[in-house]
């Protein structure tokens, strides 16, 4: 086992490299200059030069790229262009929110759409089946954008049911500033899982071994439980992988709207004003999740699914 | 036991396998005959074919093609009395319902030429890797896991940095993200299909290596693309929405996505039929896609019979 | 048509099937897989069931365990008589307490039986605990039992093994003590060798008729393959379409079929003779003519008759009725089984 | 189904946890909140709060909260005039007008902080060394502040310092600076290069304010979040982002409410608390809200005391309510409406062959743009077309002067098209138009193609983000772009400096104008205290701007502030971001 994990992290070396290139050459090589916007209304050339030089603009690109994987070995991105803060401390800082609103909603997206995957699929051809399907395609075709805007105005200002807007960092509180946009999150994402664990479980439905758990006497919820839901397990980490980088990035939305200060909106700021360190800092976050998500699937296959040799 | 003598049998046996067993039918004509069965899916499909009439004619000045002129007084709600004030107006007095056609029309080119793009990358650097392997294989590999580990949002910003704002670039930048997902079941597939005995043969009789992967392979997997198309198409109507919430979306036309954008300061005020229009409009095509991208591979897939 | 099923045998009758009729409702119209059969199981006793594949042999085992899918499938009518209670009319539950504790099945595939992440004592044990109360270390001890009863070398190191790791055979036997952990009264084995090769099908029909003789359950043992049945089973039916076109004691079928789909099926085994000068007789297989009728439009009169070369217009009337054979050799009254010999022939015999 | 409950109930469990997310939330009372506390709301995110980076509106209302600065505009006097804040008095100047002597008040404290340690954490006394300090950190190269410019130039080796400290490569404090330097522990002497009557305002402006020495060098990276001021209030809580909590400052020293105002204020109510300790409030908490629909419907359902449309977004964001409905009268929510000093324009590019040479071309695209619909349909009506550069409420403002080129008039603009050379527009390439991506300036850019194509002007529309934008003007690579200019004080000069031609880009003089006549005038008023003469100077500037249209003159916009019934002595000001300290919350009418 450990000698795969240290393989597969080698193997993590050149796509993150490639990463690394891709992003460099995409906000470096292209992206606006900061220079002015850091001066503000009264720039002259001479403070130009000092900035340029300041922040390393003169210097030849190849020198600011290995500057930039310095950066990612350091984790330490330097300042940001726009607030002159330690994009590390603003991460640091902007994770605590994000997470608070991504985790409780990945889980709670992840155990419903298994547990009404796993209805569905039982009940699979009768009318609730379509219904729900139908539903759930319902659901995935609004923009999030949609859901926010009628969301917050109805639920959070007519109905007064949760704070229109706003963060608290104590405990308690916290929550029920996230409630509505893990509401919201939910109802969104719910939609496509259903349907992608739906075909995952009656791809397993079909096997031999389900009938074989029958003609044990297990009951229908046992057989779907204990013996379907392990094995479809391996299609359910796979989507789960690929919703990781979601985790961060995705509510970017969300947290605009409802004023949390995660790094969502931290990165939508960055866009807004080309602060292009942080969108570095950012890309280069998700990447490495994506990256050590997927080893951290590729482990959790054996232990799901005994046949997968870690090759 | 009498038995007649062999040769007669042989013949009277396949005349009268081909009298009984149903006719053989390819797999597209197999599909097509159970999503003739599905009304849902038919539904669907005449509704995609809708769109893409209303897309075309716009395009070509049928109708909408006056959406910039004001028609009302700024933010009048929805009336009937005219076929312009159906959505009301905005904030220019504008018709919303021209706008929402005309939105329709960049929905459907949005969806059209990126999957334009990234359908013929995807295939061919899937069938390339897949069949191929080794070090081809790596390098696909290695590409399109580094594309798909940048978040796609952050991808579709700084490709739209790069090529400057407005609907080509959102063409360039869809399409060139949006091939990872083709490629990599592409890939799948033919690393399959090129062991299968059919390759196997085709090989024996002298069969070229592109024309074993063009002749051969690539009809039999061929279905997965016409799958993938349904999902590119509405991934990429989405992704206009969030563009253009970031200001990099369409430039000096109004789409689904720009009006959206406006209706987040409209709302508040109780503007809500731009909102509404947009995402109504939006959602029964993007919903359209998904039940018949649905039922194509329901009907598509020979595992599921 | 009730079977005869006189008890002349000295075995306990211990279930009984009656006229059951299974369908399938699909869009193209119903599809009548097993119509109106009837047999019984006997204590210690093996029924084979014989037939070509499509004509409802395994549609008949599922519908005794209740496990034809619904939709589409339905059990439309008869009665399946066990301990005196109707198996069709019990709840989910009684049903549920029943299968793999009263009456188990053993399936085709070994290589897709088995749940292939859990270990294999793992699904044994399941099957124990779910159906006996005993304490948690005692259910391993019987699961390895078992496996030691179906002769798995070292079962201690195999209890914990996946069922990927073990060979065919292996896995077939660990089906089989699955099967008898609970000691079923009757042991339903839908081709448990067929997927299997010769010498491994030869031990595993073997291992069945010893835990036959040692537990004493009914077995009823489908399959396709003339020369496993002649081997192992006591009774004997064939099937065809969905119908039962002949049913009697082996001896009564192998060495005098009545029934023309019988004779075709029994001259199509190939048979390694050997000529009086020792050289191997090489003998033109004989095959059936056509193939089994769609059950979506069946032909009216015997089901048999594209096929059967002593078809008469009485045939293509009306469909015959299972009737005994008017046996006046003495051999057959001195058949040790008592088993009546019924065809679904007008052929005057 | 019996079989089936088991398998239902892990269903109910999963809608269960659904709808409980949605009950639990309606728990969430809106508690209102009953204490001596302000709820404010700010539009963007606050960058920091450290003086020298305080360059937008937001960031310098932040920081005024806990900074304070040698002068303060008077709070309720109208046109605004300075009094002094932490000095003792107004400085006395010399003849020459180059030498400024300021006298500190005495017994001002810095708040408590930990890194006093000399006092053991509490709050020292503030000396002239701290202000030197302060000023010299404007002027470190390494800090790279924006405010640089209101000292560049203009103290008596300042500039000199700033070029030793950027060549050594660390700034020396404790080397002297000839124009910068503390006579006693309570006396700054400043020597100006040249008489600058506009001088004296930078000591009013947030870059100035004084930061104690310790704070800096024990905070260091972090000092930009760790305010340590002698201001009216304290951080408490800051989560940066989303809300900053202000608390009265114990040890603030003994300021109070002004007892005389400007005519009407008395009326108004305004000087009910008249002598009265500052701050009123205890307690402040501020908000930030990125997208207006939050911060709105947070207003109307009365969380928040106090909300006016973000001003620095150049394009006035359409206000939402059309008028104040009747529903928000009768909660005694008023609406204060108030003249701003700023104006919007759109800028021709000077030095562009195209348009510099063709004055009547410029005519005509500013005889074709009509300012009032756009007033109506962007400001509600509610802003003053601009006729001139200087807008209303500042000397050299021209009350009933009509700018010829600015009277909507499709006709006259399409002669000055012919006379262009450019007969309704053949043979004129499309205009490149820079602008910016937020939704407003998205729908503003469409206002301005419609207007223009009527007289057969087509824009080339390029949308940047705002860093993007500033380096396409600056780096004079756009033909037209849109602008608008807030005042730094309270001087038409700070509006005509943007036509001189040495503030060229990357200087404030984005359109790039340079005209001779212009800059003569412009020097000589530089030097002139404020008097009739000098305000016909600004009037003879302005037209000669009028006259060559380097712009096309947009509006001067209306501010305007939605107040909750419990928000007392509120009153608009362009300068004073620290006038949260004025404010009172009326609890009982709560």
């Amino acid at each position: 086992m450990f000698e795969y994990i240290v393989r597969k992290l080698l193997q993590t070396i050149p796509t993150i490299f490639g990463v690394a290139l891709i992003i460099f050459i995409l906000f470096n090589l292209v992206g606006g200059d900061p220079t002015y916007q850091m001066l503000g209304k009264h720039a002259n050339q001479k403070q130009i030069q000092e900035l340029r030089h300041e922040y390393g603009f003169d210097q030849p690109k190849y020198i600011q790229f290995v500057q930039y994987l310095k950066q990612i070995v350091t984790f330490d991105f330097g300042r940001s262009y726009a607030t002159k803060q330690p994009i590390g401390k603003m991460i640091l800082r902007g994770i605590g929110p994000s997470l608070t609103l991504a985790i409780p909603a990945f889980l709670l997206t992840t155990f419903l759409s298994v547990i009404i995957g796993l209805f569905v699929s039982y009940f699979r051809g009768t009318f609730t089946d379509k219904s729900v399907v139908v539903a759930c395609v319902f659901g995935m075709s609004l923009p999030m954008l949609a859901y926010i805007l009628f969301g917050q105005y109805f639920l959070a200002y007519k109905l007064g049911w949760f704070p229109i807007s706003g963060f608290e960092v104590t405990f308690p509180e916290r929550f029920e500033y996230v409630m509505l946009p893990i509401l919201i999150w939910v109802s969104v994402s719910v939609g496509y899982d259903v349907r992608f664990y739906r075909t995952a479980i009656l791809e397993e439905v079909g096997q031999d071994y389900v009938r074989t758990a029958r003609a044990k006497g297990l009951s229908e919820p046992r057989v779907f439980m204990k013996h379907v839901l392990k094995n479809s397990m391996v299609p359910i980490l796979t989507n789960l992988v690929i919703e990781i980088p979601m985790l961060i990035l995705g509510s970017f939305l969300l947290e605009s709207f409802f004023g949390i200060p995660g790094l969502g909106s931290i990165t939508i700021d960055a866009i807004h004003n080309s602060d292009f360190p942080i969108i570095k800092a950012m890309t280069t976050l998700q990447a490495l999740l994506f990256i050590f998500g997927n080893l951290a699937t590729d482990i959790l296959y054996t232990v799901v699914d005994p046949r997968v040799r870690l090759k | 036991m009498t038995s007649n003598t062999g040769a007669t049998t042989i013949e009277t046996l396949s005349e009268q396998a081909a009298l009984i067993a149903p006719k053989g039918r390819s797999l597209w004509k197999d599909a097509y005959c159970r999503l003739k069965k599905d009304r849902l899916a038919i539904i669907c499909f005449f509704i995609i074919i809708f769109y893409a009439l209303v897309a075309l004619l716009t395009k070509i000045g049928v109708f909408a093609s006056s959406w910039e002129d004001a028609v009302g007084p700024a933010y009048q709600p929805p009336s009937f009395d005219s076929i312009q004030l159906l959505f009301g107006t905005d904030i220019f007095g504008r018709s919303v319902f021209y706008k929402v056609i005309h939105g329709t029309r960049i929905a459907m080119s949005v969806g059209l030429v990126s999957s334009v793009i990234s359908i013929p990358i995807g295939v061919l650097l899937g069938s390339m890797s897949g069949y191929f392997g080794r070090w081809v294989d790596d390098i696909v590999v290695w590409f399109y896991t580094t594309l798909s580990s940048i978040p796609n949002i952050m991808l579709l910003i700084a490709i739209t940095f790069v090529l400057g704002k407005g609907i080509t670039s959102i063409y360039i930048a869809l399409g060139a993200t949006a091939w990872v997902g083709l490629a990599r079941v592409i890939r799948g597939e033919f690393m399959k299909h090129k062991e299968r005995d059919y390759v196997v043969a085709a090989e024996g009789i002298g069969a070229s290596n592109v024309s074993r992967i063009f002749k051969h392979i690539l009809p039999n997997v061929s279905h997965f693309i016409i799958i993938n198309l349904s999902i590119q198409f509405m991934a990429a109507i989405k992704a206009e929405v969030i563009l253009s919430f970031l200001g990099l979306g369409v430039q000096g036309q109004p789409s689904w996505g720009v009006m959206i954008d406006d209706a987040k300061l409209e709302l508040a005020r109780g503007v809500w039929w731009q909102l509404a229009g947009a995402t109504v409009a939006m959602f029964f095509v993007v919903l359209a896609f998904n039940i018949l991208g649905d039922s194509l591979r329901d009907a598509l897939d020979p595992k599921i019979k | 048509m009730t079977a005869a099923g006189i008890e002349t045998n000295n075995r306990e009758k211990i279930l009984e099937v009656q006229n059951l009729r299974t369908s399938f409702f699909t869009e193209d119209g119903e599809v009548r897989a097993v119509d109106d059969v009837s047999f019984n199981v006997y204590k210690g006793r093996t029924l084979g069931i014989v037939g070509e594949s499509g004509c409802g042999k395994s549609v008949t085992s599922l519908s005794i365990m209740r496990l034809i899918p619904m939709p589409p499938g339905r059990i439309v009518s008869g009665e399946i008589i066990y301990k005196g209670q109707d198996l069709l009319k019990l709840n989910f539950a009684q049903m549920r307490s029943i299968r793999g504790n009263e009456i188990s099945m053993i399936f085709q595939e070994p290589m897709t039986s088995l749940n292939p992440v859990f270990t294999v004592g793992n699904q044994i044990c399941e099957a124990i605990a779910l159906h006996q109360k005993l304490p948690r270390r005692q259910v391993r001890d019987k699961a390895i039992e078992m496996l030691q009863l179906v002769k798995i070398p070292s079962p201690e190191k195999r209890v914990d093994d996946y069922p990927h790791q073990l060979s065919g055979g292996m896995r077939q036997r660990v089906m089989i003590a699955m099967a008898l952990s609970c000691n079923p009264q009757i042991l339903i084995a839908d081709e448990p060798s067929t997927a299997l090769d010769v010498t491994i099908q030869a031990q595993i029909l073997d291992l069945l008729k010893e835990l036959q003789d040692k537990v004493g359950m009914g077995l009823i043992l489908i399959t396709h393959d003339l020369g496993v049945v002649a081997e192992v089973a006591d009774e004997v039916i064939v099937m065809y379409a969905g119908r039962v076109v002949e049913h009697g004691s082996v001896r009564q079928i192998y060495s005098n079929p009545k029934m023309p789909y019988t004779m075709g099926l029994l001259n199509s085994i190939p048979t390694l003779s050997r000529d009086p000068t020792g050289k191997i007789k090489k003998k033109r297989l004989e095959t059936i003519p056509g193939i089994v009728p769609s059950l979506l439009n069946l032909p009216i009169g015997c089901r048999f008759q594209d096929r059967c070369t002593y078809v008469v217009d009485e045939c293509r009337r009306v469909e015959p009725e299972l009737r005994e054979v008017p046996s006046n050799k003495q051999s057959d009254k001195l058949d040790m089984t008592g088993f009546s010999h019924l065809i679904r022939c007008v052929r005057d015999v | 189904m019996s079989t089936l409950r088991r398998f239902t109930i892990s269903i109910f469990i999963g809608i269960f946890v659904f709808s409980l997310i949605g009950i639990c939330g309606c728990t969430f009372k809106s508690k209102t909140d009953s204490s001596n506390t302000l709820h404010l709301s700010t539009p963007s995110k606050i960058k920091g709060l450290d003086p020298i980076y305080a360059d937008d509106l937001y960031g310098g209302t932040e920081v005024s909260r806990t900074y304070e600065g040698l002068l303060q505009y008077h709070y309720l006097k109208r046109p605004y005039t300075l009094i002094p804040n932490i000095a003792e008095s107004m400085p006395d100047i010399s003849k020459d007008g180059k030498t400024l002597i300021f006298r500190l008040k005495k017994g001002v404290l810095f708040q408590d902080d930990p890194c006093f340690k000399a006092t053991g954490g509490k709050g020292r006394e503030m000396l002239a060394d701290d202000v030197v300090y302060s000023f010299k950190r404007l002027a470190d190269p390494k800090l790279v502040s924006s405010g640089w410019w209101i000292f560049d130039g203009k103290i008596v080796g300042l500039n000199e310092w700033r070029e030793a400290a950027s060549k050594s490569g660390a700034a020396d404090y404790s080397k002297e600076v000839e124009g910068l330097k503390a006579i006693d522990r309570y006396t700054i002497q400043i020597k100006l290069i040249q008489r600058s009557s506009q001088f004296i305002y930078a000591l009013a402006m947030s870059f100035t304010f004084v930061v104690p020495r310790e704070a800096v060098e024990q905070y260091g990276k972090e000092f930009i979040n760790h305010p340590v001021g002698t201001g009216p209030f304290r951080l408490a809580e800051y989560i940066p982002g989303a809300k900053l909590v202000w608390v009265r400052n114990p040890t603030y020293r003994n300021e109070l409410y002004p007892s005389e105002g400007a005519p009407g204020d008395k009326e108004a109510g305004l000087l009910e608390d008249a002598g009265k300790p500052l701050p009123l409030a205890d307690k402040l908490i501020v908000q930030v809200f990125e997208e207006s629909q939050p911060m709105w419907l947070t207003f109307l359902s009365g969380k928040l005391d106090l909300t006016s449309i973000p001003k620095d977004s150049f394009q006035q964001a359409i206000t939402p309510a059309k008028e104040l409905s009747h529903d928000l009268q009768s909660k005694g929510i008023r609406l204060i409406k108030y003249p701003e000093l700023d104006i919007t324009h759109f800028s021709f590019n000077m030095t562009d062959p195209v348009l510099s040479k063709n004055k009547y071309l410029r005519q005509a695209m500013s005889l074709a743009y009509d300012e009032d619909q756009y007033i109506e349909i962007f400001y509600n009506g509610r802003a003053l077309a601009a006729q001139g550069p200087i807008p209303p409420g500042i000397a050299g403002y021209d009350q009933d002067f009509k700018n010829p080129y600015r009277q909507f008039d499709i006709a006259k603009a399409k002669q000055l098209m012919e006379k262009a050379g450019y007969p309704d527009g053949k043979g004129l390439k499309p205009l490149i138009y820079a602008t910016l991506s937020d939704t407003t300036s998205r729908q503003s850019t469409e206002y301005a193609v419609k207007m223009f194509r009527e007289i057969g002007v087509k824009l080339k529309v390029d949308t940047y983000s705002w860093p993007e934008f500033q380096a396409v003007v600056k780096n004079r690579k756009a033909q037209v772009y849109a602008f608008a200019w807030g005042a730094d004080y309270p001087d038409a000069e700070n509006f005509l400096q943007l036509f001189y031609s040495k503030n060229v880009s990357p200087g404030p003089n984005d359109s790039n104008y340079s005209n001779p006549e212009f800059d003569k005038l412009y020097e000589s008023a530089l030097t002139m205290v404020d008097s009739p003469e000098r305000t016909e100077l600004y009037k003879k500037m302005a037209r000669i701007v009028i006259e060559d249209c380097p712009w096309i003159f947009g509006a001067h916009r209306m501010g305007y502030a939605l107040i909750q019934k419990r928000l007392k002595n509120y009153k608009p000001h362009d300068f004073d971001h620290g006038r949260a300290k004025y404010y009172k919350i009326d609890v009982p009418s709560k």
